[in-house]
């Protein structure tokens, strides 16, 4: 598996307050990977930092071997960097159809209006929103929105696809839906880091685990490893939920 | 005063109807032939209302004059008159399409320009493009008239024969009058007249120790006043509309400008100059193209004489008329002798009568040069003497001394 | 020498410039509302001053408390009856709304007060301090300019009802749930601009002849100051209106009189892209 | 489907009837036609910036002014009217694209201060720049040569023309990837960024399109009145005109943009002639009672509706070779 995303000691300041330091990590094509620490760790600023939302303060972000440390968010977008938002993003007053199309139309590869709504009705298909395909998406529930959210990203054919919290606010049947679809979407050979500050939901899907504490990098490894990492129980998941994670995957 | 030019501003208003037909017209199933149509677009509202509404005034009131005498003579046959006006609210690009409306809609035979140069302009190029005559009494910057138009006329004459004779006659008056500082609004007219002073004074000798404009929306003059009063000059010639000459003036004495002549064009000519200067008025000396004090006679048109005209004026409207008033009475005094000299209301012959046309009006003689202004001759220099308006110069009609300002 | 002249000038109409755009920048902070009818407030507030003083032999210093009252009600009826009703939608919609009743407020000032220049011819003279000469009548202009200014940031910080503007600057959802009217706030900061335009219309008609024709000037430096000052701070509006003073002041001696107020406008462009935030750099009400 | 027909059908009647003027009224109607025919060119201009991208600019006045600057000085230099056309058109565009680059980078109210400040820089820098524009005097434009009626039908033509290209404009944009990318960035910058589109460039392209039409109407415009002064080019009542009439017809919309203008422009007629000294008031009477009784502009029409009528008819359109694969 080759390489398609590398972050080099990468750092971001507010004033003076450092909200990312020194994070290196790289990211194999097809791989499922957790970002996880708690609130406040500077996860959805890394993914800023990525998209290029931010500018960076310090270091270098390779993508597919291009460094696109300066790149703007819409130049991220077209290279197949997307990401989905925490809170999320539609364009309220268009249909679900027509918000997807925005996404295949800028970001993704058809150049005609056309093909830009196939290509939408296709992801709709896939994120299992085609009926609601012409209503307005500001009357969409939450988890719906999610879904547009997911659908819009895909019809931007991504090569690397960033999950901000996209389980936020579900309860556990959605959740279940949400993680099926992303080992669906990961099936189509989509590299996908999933952001979360839930630890379970991103332990059963993930085959790696990054953890960032303040801003740093903190553990990075199989889930297993991680979960043992004595930095990582210190700092974030505490000694009882690591006890009862050691045995429940002893016991499977 | 004032409460008469409210009285005034409101008469004004009453009469601003959209057309105002002459009375006794009530042959109006004549032919065309007999009705001389005179078409005005005016600012009755906006930035010029002022202005647009003496316009107004003084042709009702000429309008009358004329009705009475059952109308004009023009080839044996009696010809009534109609004015026709329509208000463009100081606005150019209406002021244009007012005036092809004129044209198109009321067919008018002649038609007479608004106050100001700039407007004057607009109004002129329709004309031209319909070859119809046009008078324009309130506009004498030669750049209206310098584009070889064939059909504008204008009554008033050239600045630059009003500053050589101001500069010439201030230097008589204070022969040790050595220093000029220039201030004008960047304007059609009032940028005109202060570049040619700057020039007249210049060719007569004197130094301009300060020769700047200032925007239209100009709040303020202390920095120009100040640099004014540093460079001492013994004569500021200011020019603008009046509220900017009441506040320069202002500011002149509130800095401590203290140049014993004080010009300001055309401020004292109007009255609201001098009321909103108060005390501070006093002294203040200006160019005219007319006043009432001048002595014509055997004039032609309705009223025979300067003296004719004011008193049937003042019986009117209670205030002493202005150069407005006299301009644009004269202009329809000479409109009408063209039309007796041409027979007919055809504009083609009516143009030709007035590019001929050599008369004595109660405003004065009036004699359109090759660009159709009227040539130059000596016009008077005023001053505010004891809150009243004093001829100075020419010394024909001169009802005072000059008086410096202390 | 020279320079100090021209800096005392600028000082001195920077204070009257203040008092300008006081009012404009209260109502743009609280209510996000461009309020394109301040400059025909101003001459509203200058004619009625000069109508009492000419007609009643009033003092314009007497006649300012009720000229400013007189605004404050006329503000605060056009806020409740009209704006209040956009007030939250998007700036076009609220821009063309205060530029149409200022369409009609100033056909009215035509009709009724014509567009002859007034003034309130009350010359006080000058004071000469040490070759530095300073008009009364601005002096007190710029001493009416600050007082109105300083009573307003007392009353913004200490009453009842300044606190629950603030409040409602800050958070209008809060604010309505905490109990706070929050239309009759609105009326009240737009009564208050009003009042403030007004009360200056007072003090400019001292010094400045006025004129239906000046509505747009008086309304295009309240744009300059509020930009240069940053928005929505009594002490940004003051801060801006002695920058844009002294700025016009050395622009128009040094770069002639012509170029004096390009340089005002050049500036506030230049502060919107580089430092929206103003010169102040306060967001939000204080 | 038959309801936009309809509407083309309309336009096109109306253009007609305003090309028949000359034929069948005075020169005063055809001047209104003419009237019409400019505002409905600003108005559709300004509905690319202020309808499709929702960013309220005020800097109409600026385009126009400076189309009417060019192109008389050009024309003053010998340079032939319809090249001078052209280059007003231009330098206009160009004028808005470098300027959009500053200014573009603000957001709804420092925007709409940020635009109307450029109106007034550059009256002033027009009026204080004397050697080259005459300053508060003005310029004198050639007269256009030809008697009355033919000078009027031809700058009707020149101007329908203008009104003609900047409603294809405004179809083109319509159907296209730009007004999608507009419409987008209108109702979420952030998200229309991070789907992708370059939302600057877009927004530069939707503010010189704004000028664009503006420029050449000013050039022409100077031609035709034959004298131009900084006042009347750069007025601010101009340039809070024309989006009111965008807003009267229906902002965004593709026909909102000619009928506001057509009726702004004949209500304005009425009144001028009926009610002389309050028409300045019924004015604001007409900007006061749009806001509160037709926000959503005479055409209720709103863009949603066009846009997914002519999805689903270009999806059914799709449909089969989908079906087929």
């Amino acid at each position: 598996m080759s390489e398609i995303l590398r972050l080099e000691r990468v750092s971001k300041a507010f004033g003076g307050i450092r909200a990312v330091s020194n994070v290196s990590f790289d990211l194999s094509e097809g791989e499922i990977v957790g970002l996880i620490g708690p609130n406040g760790a500077g996860k959805t600023t890394l993914v800023n930092l990525i998209t290029g939302v931010h500018p960076l303060t310090a270091g270098k972000v390779v993508f597919t071997g291009q460094d696109v440390t300066r790149q703007k968010p819409y130049q991220a977008a077209r290279r197949g960097l997307a990401r989905t938002f925490q809170i999320v993003q539609p364009f309220p007053q268009m249909t679900v159809l027509e918000n997807v199309a925005a996404g295949a139309l800028f970001g993704g590869a058809p150049d005609t209006m056309a093909g830009a709504l196939a290509e939408a009705r296709r992801e709709l298909d896939f994120v299992g929103l085609a009926r609601l395909a012409d209503t307005p998406a500001a009357s969409l529930t939450l988890p719906n929105r999610k879904r547009l959210e997911l659908a819009k990203s895909l019809a931007m054919r991504p090569k690397v696809l960033l999950l901000d919290e996209v389980n936020a606010g579900l309860n556990s049947a959605e959740i279940d839906g949400a993680l099926d679809l992303i080992r669906q979407i990961a099936a189509r050979g989509i590299t996908i880091v999933i952001i979360e500050h839930l630890m379970k939901v991103v332990l059963s899907i993930s085959e790696r685990i990054l953890v960032l504490h303040h801003g740093e990098l903190i553990a990075e490894g199989e889930p297993r490893a991680v979960v043992e990492d004595e930095r990582v129980i210190e700092a974030y998941l505490g000694a009882k939920f690591a006890a009862r994670f050691k045995q429940e995957t002893a016991g499977a | 005063m004032l409460g008469r030019s409210w009285k005034f501003t409101a008469n004004a208003i009453g009469v601003s109807t959209i057309a105002l037909v002459a009375a006794g017209a009530l042959g109006s199933a004549a032919a065309a032939d007999d009705i001389l149509r005179i078409g005005a677009p005016l600012a009755l509202t906006g930035g010029l209302a002022d202005e647009g509404k003496k316009q107004e005034a003084v042709w009702q009131l000429w309008l009358d004059k004329v009705n009475d005498a059952g109308g004009i003579e023009v080839g044996g046959k009696t010809m009534q008159v109609e004015f026709v006006q329509y208000d463009y609210q100081t606005d150019g690009k209406r002021a244009g399409q007012l005036a092809e409306k004129l044209i198109t809609d009321d067919e008018v035979d002649v038609l007479m320009a608004p106050f100001g140069s700039g407007h004057t302009k607009i109004v002129a190029a329709v004309a031209e493009r319909y070859q119809v005559p046009l008078l324009a009494c309130v506009a004498s910057s030669v750049s209206v008239y310098d584009q070889g138009f064939k059909y504008l006329f204008g009554t008033l004459a050239p600045n630059t024969g009003m500053t050589e004779s101001m500069t010439a006659y201030f230097k008589e008056q204070m022969p040790e009058l050595e220093k000029v500082a220039v201030y004008g609004r960047d304007d059609v007219f009032p940028k005109a007249m202060a570049t040619a002073l700057a020039n007249s004074a210049s060719a007569a000798g004197l130094e301009v120790v300060y020769d700047q404009l200032y925007s239209v929306g100009t709040m303020d003059h202390s920095a120009a006043v100040s640099a004014i009063k540093a460079a001492e000059p013994d004569w500021v010639y200011m020019t603008g509309y009046t509220q900017d000459l009441i506040l320069g003036r202002k500011q002149m004495e509130d800095l401590g400008v203290t140049a014993p002549i004080v010009t300001m064009v055309t401020g004292p000519a109007y009255r609201e100059f001098t009321e909103g200067l108060g005390d501070l008025a006093e002294g203040v000396t200006s160019s005219t193209w007319w006043h009432h004090a001048t002595a014509y006679t055997d004039a032609i048109g309705p009223w025979t004489s300067t003296a004719a005209f004011y008193a049937d004026f003042v019986e009117a409207f209670g205030i002493d008329p202005d150069y407005v008033h006299g301009s644009c009475a004269a202009a329809a005094d000479v409109l009408v002798h063209a039309v007796q000299q041409a027979g007919s209301t055809d504009s083609q012959a009516v143009r030709d009568a007035l590019a001929e046309t050599e008369v004595l009006t109660f405003y004065g003689p009036i004699d359109f040069g090759e660009n159709g202004m009227n040539q130059g001759r000596d016009m008077p220099i005023i001053q505010v003497q004891d809150e009243e308006i004093k001829v100075l110069y020419p010394a024909a009609i001169a009802g005072a001394q000059m008086k410096l300002v202390d | 020498m020279d320079i100090l002249q021209i800096f005392v000038n600028g000082i001195v109409l920077g204070a009257l410039y203040a008092c300008i755009a006081v009012g404009f920048s209260l109502v743009w902070g609280v209510l996000n509302v461009i309020n394109m009818l301040h400059g025909s407030f101003i001459i509203l507030g200058g004619y009625l001053t000069f109508f009492a003083w000419f007609y009643l032999g009033l003092n314009p210093i007497l006649v300012l408390p009720a000229v400013a009252l007189l605004l404050y009600i006329l503000g605060f009826a056009l806020q409740y009856l009209f704006i209040n009703k956009v007030v939250t939608a998007p700036v076009l919609t609220t821009l063309t709304l205060t530029f149409g009743l200022d369409m009609i407020l100033y056909n009215l000032m035509t009709v009724y007060f014509t567009a002859t220049p007034r003034r309130v011819t009350l010359d006080l003279g000058s004071i000469d301090l040490a070759g530095i000469v300073m008009p009364v009548d601005r002096l007190l202009g710029m001493g009416l300019a600050l007082l109105l200014t300083a009573l307003l940031y007392l009353v913004m910080r200490g009453s009842t009802i300044g606190r629950a503007i603030v409040a409602v600057r800050m958070d209008r959802q809060a604010a309505a749930l905490m109990g706070i009217r929050v239309n009759r706030i609105y009326a009240v900061t737009f009564g208050i601009g009003a009042l403030m335009a007004g009360a200056a219309g007072a003090v400019f008609a001292m010094v400045f002849p006025v004129t239906t024709n000046l509505t747009g000037v008086f309304l295009g430096k309240a744009f300059v100051i509020c930009v240069i000052g940053g928005l929505g701070s009594v002490p940004g509006a003051l801060v801006g209106g002695l920058a844009l003073g002294v700025i016009e002041s050395f622009a128009g001696f040094y770069l002639g009189p012509q170029h004096a107020i390009t340089v005002g406008f050049l500036l506030m462009l230049i502060l919107l892209v580089v430092r929206p935030t103003g010169l102040v750099g306060v967001k939000g009400y204080e | 489907m038959p309801r936009r027909a309809l509407a083309l059908i309309g336009l096109a009647a109306w253009i007609g009837l305003l090309a028949a003027t000359p034929w069948i009224a005075d020169n005063y109607t055809v001047r209104v036609a003419i009237t019409i025919a400019m505002f409905s060119a600003m108005a559709l201009s300004w509905n690319f910036i202020g309808g499709f991208t929702g960013y309220p600019s005020f800097s109409t006045a600026a385009f126009f002014g400076i189309g009417c600057y060019v192109g008389a000085l050009a024309q003053r230099n010998g340079v032939p009217m319809v090249l001078a056309w052209t280059l007003a058109t231009v330098s206009v565009a160009l004028f808005a694209a470098a300027l959009g680059a500053i200014i573009l980078r603000l957001k709804g109210h420092y925007f709409a201060i940020g635009s109307i400040a450029v109106v007034e820089v550059v009256r002033l820098i027009v009026s204080s720049w004397g050697s080259v524009t005459g300053g508060g005097d003005g310029l004198n434009v050639p007269l256009l040569q030809g008697s009355p009626d033919w000078v009027a039908a031809k700058v009707l033509y020149v101007m329908l023309a203008i009104m003609l290209a900047a409603f294809a404009a405004t179809v083109l944009v319509d159907r296209g990837r730009l007004g999608f990318g507009l419409r987008c960035i209108n109702q979420n910058e952030d998200a229309a960024d991070m789907v992708g589109i370059d939302t600057t460039r877009f927004k530069i392209a939707a503010y010189a399109l704004s000028a664009l039409f503006c420029g050449t109407v000013g050039a022409v415009y100077a031609s035709w009145v034959g004298y131009i002064d900084p006042t009347d080019s750069f007025s601010i009542l101009l340039t809070v005109k024309v989006p009111v009439m965008a807003l009267l017809g229906g902002a965004g919309t593709v026909f909102g943009p000619v009928v506001g203008a057509g009726v702004f422009v004949l209500l304005e007629e009425f009144f001028w002639a009926n009610f002389l000294e309050w028409n300045r008031a019924i004015l604001g009477g007409i900007i006061v009672f749009l806001i509160f009784f037709l926000p959503g502009g005479i055409l209720r029409l709103d863009y949603r509706r066009l846009l997914r009528r002519t999805l689903r008819q270009r999806e059914t359109g799709q449909k089969s070779p989908e079906a087929a694969e």
